[in-house]
């Protein structure tokens, strides 16, 4: 079995929730990229989703964006990030995604890409401008190399649309769990509930991993309460990186979130 | 077009997927509004009795002379009320806004141009406008700035990234995206995701539609040539796409060559670019070899801007239109030639077309007729200018 | 009129004798051209493909409905080539100087309006212009000195007296008189003496004859009400004149009351002024009771002048037309207002008008029609008008 | 017989020309005014022009504009001439012409600004931008009251119009030497020596002075020649007393002059 079915079936059998944690890749800089990558991983983190920089992230917050155009100046490019996936992958059997735009992907050649990511040693992709109407080319690509191509959903989406997304979704499936983009806190709302509650309903067996603005703790209970198969924390590390936390002390926290995702091990 | 929304391979909806029903609902409500005869009604009352459509066609006699060649017209969108072509697109995209019922109007703008239009559309309709801004731009636009609040938009000032246009972009998607149901996202050229490019377009062919008409009663015939500036390449694909179809019309598009394009210091993205994917549609864009979008250069600011409507990168393709790179010195110069010789000070932009026009009018017959669109008026541009030392 | 170039006991030709045979061979030449299809022809060639005329006439809706009484319509005179009125003229006189052989202009200015006017006029028909402008303007005005120097013009930079508007006026004089025999004097208002007034207000007509014709077709009758800001009065005079023998219709001159009338610090000639004799004609003046002329003060440059045409102290005195001052506090709130409710942002001077205009509607009934006259567009304006501090 | 033709038959019985000497009313201020005008007389001036400060002297060059401008902000108003010409006629016969401007005149009333100033001593006016289109009125006042109504014609004014203007004018007749206005010099060409000879002609009995930017000593002669009765002199002395020149010193600069008018006495 795959990695990251594997995953979730231990999470379920944990009876906790899958905590999935994004960091951007070659931020504050390769070397130390890999160091943050390794430490989150021994911290408990149950997916790794690497953010491929890009010069224009239309969907992301501006922390984000910060480490991204940081990222860039210091030469991080597909390539370095594929060579980052290979460092983690060598040290360690955690799913890893790569998320990022699809410009890059389409300068390399949605193939080559695909390709590459797949002989680094990653699980699954998500392109955040790659809606539904976009994507034939890259899902073909990812199942021809037994990627996962993630796709996103929100609470805009209307429910025909959202069963056929899920239904191109492989991994999981991603769900925007606010109106705006990442690196903004909320608080889980009783419509939050309600959206979870749909979308798994619509969702089948694929797990529902939600996304966007979370870092509370308390936000992970309510959401394993709610059924979310996972959620993902990005922003929330990214920030304390950028204050000069170091590795081991971001590792404390991610193991704390996983502590709330409701793992045995708590 | 082979598919919606699509022009050869470019175009498409590259965007996050919390902005597709926006999206959807943008594009089925366009094409009812395409089809009312309600809304083309009170379309063309706000561009006769607002904006002073139909706006000169004006045939440069003095222009023409001192170049020796084909007859050089000069479409005058200068004069529209605002000072450019914008007027056409903002005043559409507001009535579209207006039946969609979104009150509330968001528009990213760069040295201000689309931000003052947009403001200017928000109020003749009652709308609330929100321009948002990179903070640079903002110290650097003060009258700009001033002018929006004037008319009554709250301004946004933006102070991520570079603090730039595309900062301000980026955040005004942002925006959008956290306020979609209640927000219109009003774009300010023929780009961005479909349906923005041929909305656009169809607001902007006005340009293009009296051109035609113009041109007939005063030379009873079609034009051997038209020009026209390329940024995003709104003021061009509506000069040109009434003309599309006809074959003894030849087009030129005046992009921006910068320092010249070997310098690398430009915003020719058909000229010099490469195909990818920017802010919602494939196209041609300026970008390294690792689809990193590169920073555009150009003396006007409406061109400063590394992507390009999708559309002409397909009339690029197919070679229905010719696209050339003007540099910022012979647009500068004919910046001088135009004020000098007509009494009309040209946007920069506008430049641009100005010396590709002139250049070829002057190896053509004089019974031929070059039409050059005038998308602007300069006086926004006088500091530029004069900060470069031409004029004593 | 009463006898040749006088408007009751107003006009009249005030002139040093050196600048009389030119004065009357302006008359005959004038008196010719006004009789000549060909030269009406032409001037109308230019209003329509190179000045954007008809200008529209607006219903102002958002504008009417918030203040509850008559339909306001807007004369769109800020939509001219170069923003004003003062196209109408500069492109009438330009035409007569060119017939009259007569290849080098002369003109004065004050905050550069007339000036870039005259220097637009002046690159279209291919004359020389040379513009008189006091050394303080130009240091307060320097992107319109710059605007004039990119259309070519020749700046003669006047360093006498207060190195303002009026000694700009005497050095041109001077200038005219010592090359009387090849120079125009291109006077920028309808002022000065015979035939300037009745010329400007010939040129200037084209607004009040196209009210009329437009209003006609939108609302089937005539104006209930005309309101125009008089500064020298051309755009008033312009409005009014094609509506004198219409009973029905009332006019209102809006003047510059400053910072009120009873400060003294203020433009209103016809309202607080004395009759006198200022630069070639009888009119009212601001001047003490030796005959000095007195300072004016408006925060509209372009209504900072102490005297007014002598045909508006006629209509006053034969109580045809109302005159009122309205304070430089009344036309900025106007000038935000105009902005914010119609996206249209007017010239200062303008918005006298619109105050007065406004303020009149108010009274009156739902079905009657009040039009005023936008005279020019307000970007000129931004400057002064951000340092009063209104808008944060 | 009156002062004028006295004067024009004592400078035709000396051989000379008249000297037109003019300075403006209380520049630097009434007093000093006063006592310029009297070094002028006794420096041997044989009509002495009386400038009346106006606001708006359009007619006139930059130095009578600057003197004006001061006298005015020192208080001088018409009034104040009439008095000036009081105390100047109390100390002399010398001809007195007042040149002026319209507004203050009509702001006064021309009957009672041309009862005041023959009243006071005067013997002649000059209204700079009053043609004769304008000048009726002004005529007949200073007929009632005596005075010459002085007119001006310049190398522009068609030959009929300086017949009529000449019938007109009383006292003498303007001609304005060059195109431009005053202050300014100019070389006596062979134009301008055509022009007297063509004005003396049509202006019949009546003398012809010359004026507007006269200085050189070797003008005057040349004028002489060319037939002229006067010759005025106006910005030259004025540009010496804005420099400072007291007025004894500038009375030699016109004794001078006088002498270059070819009096006897030199
Ligand atoms: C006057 C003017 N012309 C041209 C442009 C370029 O835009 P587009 O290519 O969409 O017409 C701009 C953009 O700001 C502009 O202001
Ligand atoms: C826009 C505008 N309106 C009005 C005026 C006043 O002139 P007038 O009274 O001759 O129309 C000016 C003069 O500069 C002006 O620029």
């Amino acid at each position: 079995m795959k990695r990251m079915p594997q995953m979730f079936q231990r999470c379920k059998d944990d009876g906790s929730m899958a905590l999935v944690c994004y960091l951007t890749a070659g931020y504050p800089d390769l070397g130390r990229s890999l160091e943050y990558l390794l430490a989150v991983d021994r911290a408990g983190a149950d997916v790794i989703e690497i953010g491929v920089p890009f010069t224009d992230p239309v969907a992301d917050g501006p922390i984000i964006q910060y480490t991204s155009d940081h990222a860039i100046r210091t030469g991080t490019r597909p390539n370095q990030v594929f060579e980052l996936v290979r460092c983690l992958r060598a040290e360690s059997d955690i799913p890893i995604v790569l998320m990022g735009y699809y410009n890059p992907i389409f300068a390399m050649g949605e193939g080559t890409f695909v390709t590459r990511a797949a002989e680094a040693g990653a699980d699954g992709i998500i392109v955040a401008d790659l809606p539904l109407e976009e994507s034939a080319g890259m899902s073909r690509a990812c199942r021809i190399k037994g990627l996962d191509m993630i796709q996103m959903v929100t609470r805009l989406t209307p429910p025909e649309r959202m069963i056929i997304i899920a239904r191109e979704s492989t991994g999981y499936l991603y769900l925007v769990s606010r109106t705006g983009t990442t690196g903004k806190m909320t608080q889980i709302k009783p419509e939050l509930r309600q959206l979870i509650g749909h979308t798994k309903h619509l969702a089948g067996r694929l797990p529902v991993v939600v996304g966007f603005g979370l870092s509370e703790f308390m936000q992970m209970q309510d959401l394993r309460m709610a059924g979310a198969d996972g959620a993902i924390v990005g922003s929330a590390l990214l920030k304390r990186m950028i204050e000069g936390v170091p590795p081991d002390k971001v590792g404390n926290y991610v193991t704390k979130l996983k502590q709330a995702c409701g793992s045995k091990h708590h | 077009m082979s598919r919606k929304g699509r022009y050869g391979e470019y175009g498409g909806q590259y965007m996050p997927e919390i902005l597709m029903p926006a999206l959807q609902q943008l594009e089925r409500v366009y094409q009812e509004c395409k089809n009312d005869k309600l809304f083309q009604e009170e379309l063309e009352w706000y561009h006769k009795h607002y904006g002073g459509r139909p706006t000169p066609l004006y045939y440069a006699k003095r222009l023409t002379e001192s170049t020796g060649g084909a007859k050089i017209y000069l479409k005058r969108e200068d004069l529209c009320h605002g000072g450019a072509h914008k007027f056409n697109n903002v005043m559409g995209q507001a009535l579209v806004a207006k039946r969609m019922g979104k009150r509330h109007i968001i528009a990213e703008t760069g040295a201000g141009q689309h931000g003052t239009a947009t403001a200017m559309a928000a109020a003749v309709l009652g709308l609330e406008a929100e321009i948002f801004m990179g903070a640079e731009d903002v110290k650097r636009q003060k009258m700009n700035v001033f002018r929006m609040k004037l008319m009554g938009a709250k301004l946004h000032e933006v102070t991520t990234g570079s603090c730039t246009l595309k900062d301000a972009m980026n955040e005004a998607l942002r925006e959008w995206a956290a306020s979609v149901e209640t927000t219109y996202y009003m774009l300010g050229t023929a780009g961005g995701p479909h349906p923005y490019p041929e909305m656009v377009r169809d607001f902007q062919c006005v340009i293009g539609n009296e051109i035609r008409t113009q041109l007939k009663e005063m030379e009873g015939k079609l034009p051997d040539l038209l020009v026209a500036c390329v940024g995003g390449g709104s003021n061009a694909i509506g000069t040109f796409y009434p003309f599309l179809k006809d074959k003894g019309v030849n087009m030129l598009g005046a992009e921006a060559a910068g320092y010249g394009i070997h310098t690398g210091v430009h915003s020719a993205t058909l000229t010099a670019g490469t195909v990818g994917v920017l802010q919602g549609c494939k196209s041609y864009l300026l970008q390294d070899e690792d689809g990193m979008v590169k920073p555009a250069h150009s003396i006007a600011p409406g061109l400063d801007y590394p992507g390009v409507g999708p559309e002409h990168s397909y009339l690029k393709d197919i070679k229905r239109v010719v696209y050339e790179g003007i540099t910022d010195e012979h647009a500068l110069e004919s910046f001088v030639t135009l004020s000098r010789q007509e009494g009309i000070i040209p946007a920069l932009e506008s430049a641009h077309a100005v010396w590709a026009g002139v250049n070829r009018a002057r190896n053509m017959d004089r019974d031929q007729v070059v039409v050059i669109t005038v998308s602007g008026r300069g006086d926004k541009d006088l500091e530029i200018v004069h900060s470069q030392g031409l004029i004593k």
